[in-house]
């Protein structure tokens, strides 16, 4: 049977990928960053998923405002790195799992999720700077990636209670899943950040900080927060963080901090954080 | 009672991209959307006004467009990564547009950033405030 | 405030709308099929309701397998009658109510349903099929209307309990809508029918029966009925029943079944039932 | 355990477009999909075989459509509201195209249909009959 074995959250700053491809990653105001995931790296290396599913969101880049999905899977044999007006990021075709992504989505809408499925969609930063952060620049990505793509960026985005009970039901679909397969789950975007108006520029690092503890420690109260608090607290870009939550609901309610990076400094305009957790015998 | 849309009101030089402004901004958005394919910029950059009357926008947003004035374009609905295909167009830096909505100079954004960011003490709420 | 004050089902048979369009209305074939709408013409004339939420099913006009919202709710200024081989449907451009679409989008995503929010779509005989029978041949449709469109084409569609939960979810959602606006809500497709394999032609008028009667006096029983029950006993495309479940719930418990037509002869390939339901006191 | 999927296949003559046949049938059915662009018909009409061979579907899919073959077009992973727009793309009346997968002929069907339709009794279940 599949298993999810841990999950991950990071940030998905598009800069860091800008800074990867454009060879700058050794740059003193890049190196601390990169480094920062010098573990991960290794532990990744070593775990070896065969499937990371992906939770992210969409910049206007495969959806505008024509079709807005709350949650959509995606189901398709490979997904496209999308094109900006700088061009696609250089990275691989993010290859994907249609059997298993297929059965999230079936086993989900049977819990009463009322899933997107999506068979042709390009991925932007948030799905493959998070790669970029845990795998480094190989020729193709060493796993399947299963990307969902939450919307966030038209109020309302789901509630965080709705997140965490979505990474249940998906835990449940990866376990009645009938092969084996070692499955991790990634909750990307955040931290803090507001990239608009008067206030922008917003960083809250003790938010920040109580935020990556009580996900790992008590993420049922996390999930009973606000969409107001996390735009007061962490900024009207920061309600990104509620993708963590999906992750977060994925995992063992006793799942293991193995590791955690947040950094002092915002990464252009935004808190980056990220944590490692393990479920207990895994 | 405050309704969910009302509730983001409280919180200072923050503009929720709520169901209200999705609307009021719906062709202004569509519009930057636009300018991801090659040839809608090019054509965009060759006469700016003849591209934005062929969009169904208020002259107001055409203005605002015309004027790179980010924050107005915020207030008339537009959403930030969206107006991000627009800045990137005329090959700015995302940071400097975002810092172009703040009140301050572009380098005190890029100094407060680089010391840890705006504080949220005194940021929180109108009303504490 | 706004109210629902009625529903309607109805099936969505898109013969009766090439009927119609080519002046068949009169056949001998046809003139019963139209006669079973006369009192619903007449009630509806009567009752003049402002804006109709339209539950119906896209059949591979506006999406493809590209994409598959489980819900998606039409919140544009109109929508276009969608394109066939054989042309478009000749019946006036769908007005929308934006203001109540968006409020209703927002409200169910609060309420936890994952609703797709959709700015362009156009509309097919699933959704014109049924105003062309309720309302003739005018010039402009008589009200405003927000199409709900519920994925029943691939498999799994939305469970039943999901579906009427989703309809008190619409009714909360339209009795905090700040105007004064008399609303209805139209569950749309079915009844048996099979269109493909060598069982197609199944027609099962017993259950029909049974399913109009739960449907006005027993919705909380027909909300278990498991999807295999549907393809069992209602064939493969009967699962379209499903959808009128969101109407019924987003009525009162106790609504006044006020008309019924349930015609023996199958439509070119399907059995059709409708039925008028009024909340007491509307 | 049934699964989901399986517990549909007790239903005689009947084919639920379920995640596997979705996988199975995807180029299949946006191929069809395809058709209503009245430039593809044209093109399709053509040459039927070329424009089948610019599409990644199998060759048994291939000739299916070739054949108009809508049952076996059904066992390919072929869902009905797409396969409708090849018989319309044909001329050909959707409610022929569905009878043409039934074993009996055009007329048995029509008449069939004529007085109720095809029974329930005995076309519930393979294991009840
Ligand atoms: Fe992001
Ligand atoms: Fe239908």
């Amino acid at each position: 049977m599949a298993k999810i074995i841990a999950g991950v959250a990071t940030s998905h700053i598009p800069n860091i990928g800008v800074a990867l491809d454009t060879g700058k990653a050794g740059d003193p105001q890049w190196k601390p960053v990169f480094e920062g995931y010098d573990y991960s790296k290794k532990w990744i290396a070593d775990k070896k998923p065969d499937v990371v599913i992906l939770v992210y969101n969409d910049h206007a880049s495969a959806f505008s405002l024509e079709l807005i999905p709350t949650f959509a899977i995606g189901c398709a044999n490979e997904f496209q790195p999308a094109q900006t007006v700088w061009g696609p990021r250089p990275v691989p075709v993010v290859k994907g799992h249609p059997e298993l992504a297929w059965h999230i989505a079936q086993s989900t809408i049977l819990d009463e999720f009322d899933m997107t499925v999506v068979n042709r969609m390009d991925v932007d930063h948030g799905l493959t700077v998070p790669l970029s952060l845990m795998f480094g620049q190989p020729d193709d990505w060493p796993c399947k990636v299963i990307p969902l793509a939450v919307n966030v960026v038209q109020f309302p985005p789901p509630t965080g209670n709705r997140c965490y009970s979505l990474g249940k039901a998906i835990r449940k679909a990866v376990e009645t899943f009938d092969e084996d397969l070692k499955v991790m789950i990634w909750g990307t975007g955040g931290m803090s950040h507001q990239l608009q108006g008067a206030r922008a520029g917003l960083i809250n690092a003790e938010f920040d900080k109580q935020f990556l503890d009580k996900l790992s420690a008590d993420p049922e109260a996390l999930a009973r927060l606000s969409h107001v608090d996390y735009v007061r607290e962490a900024g009207s870009e920061g309600i990104e963080l509620i993708m963590w939550l999906i992750m977060r609901g994925a995992l063992d309610t006793e799942a293991h901090e193995i590791y955690r990076f947040h950094y002092g400094v915002p990464v252009s305009n935004t808190a980056l954080g990220h944590m490692i957790l393990e479920n207990p015998r895994s | 009672m405050t309704s969910y849309t009302e509730a983001f009101q409280d919180i200072p030089g923050t503009t929720v991209f709520d169901i209200h402004r999705s609307r009021l901004g719906y062709h202004l958005n569509m519009f930057c959307m636009s300018l991801l394919k090659v040839e809608n910029r090019e054509s965009f950059k060759a006469n700016e006004r003849a591209y934005l009357e062929s969009v169904p926008m208020t002259e107001e947003q055409r203005q605002a467009v015309m004027d790179r004035d980010y924050a107005r374009m915020i207030s008339l609905g537009g959403n930030i990564y969206f107006l991000g295909k627009l800045s990137a167009a005329d090959g700015v830096a995302f940071g400097d547009m975002v810092a172009s909505m703040t009140e301050g100079l572009k380098e005190d954004y890029a100094r407060m950033m680089s010391v840890g960011g705006r504080s949220i003490e005194g940021n929180r709420s109108k009303s504490e405030r």
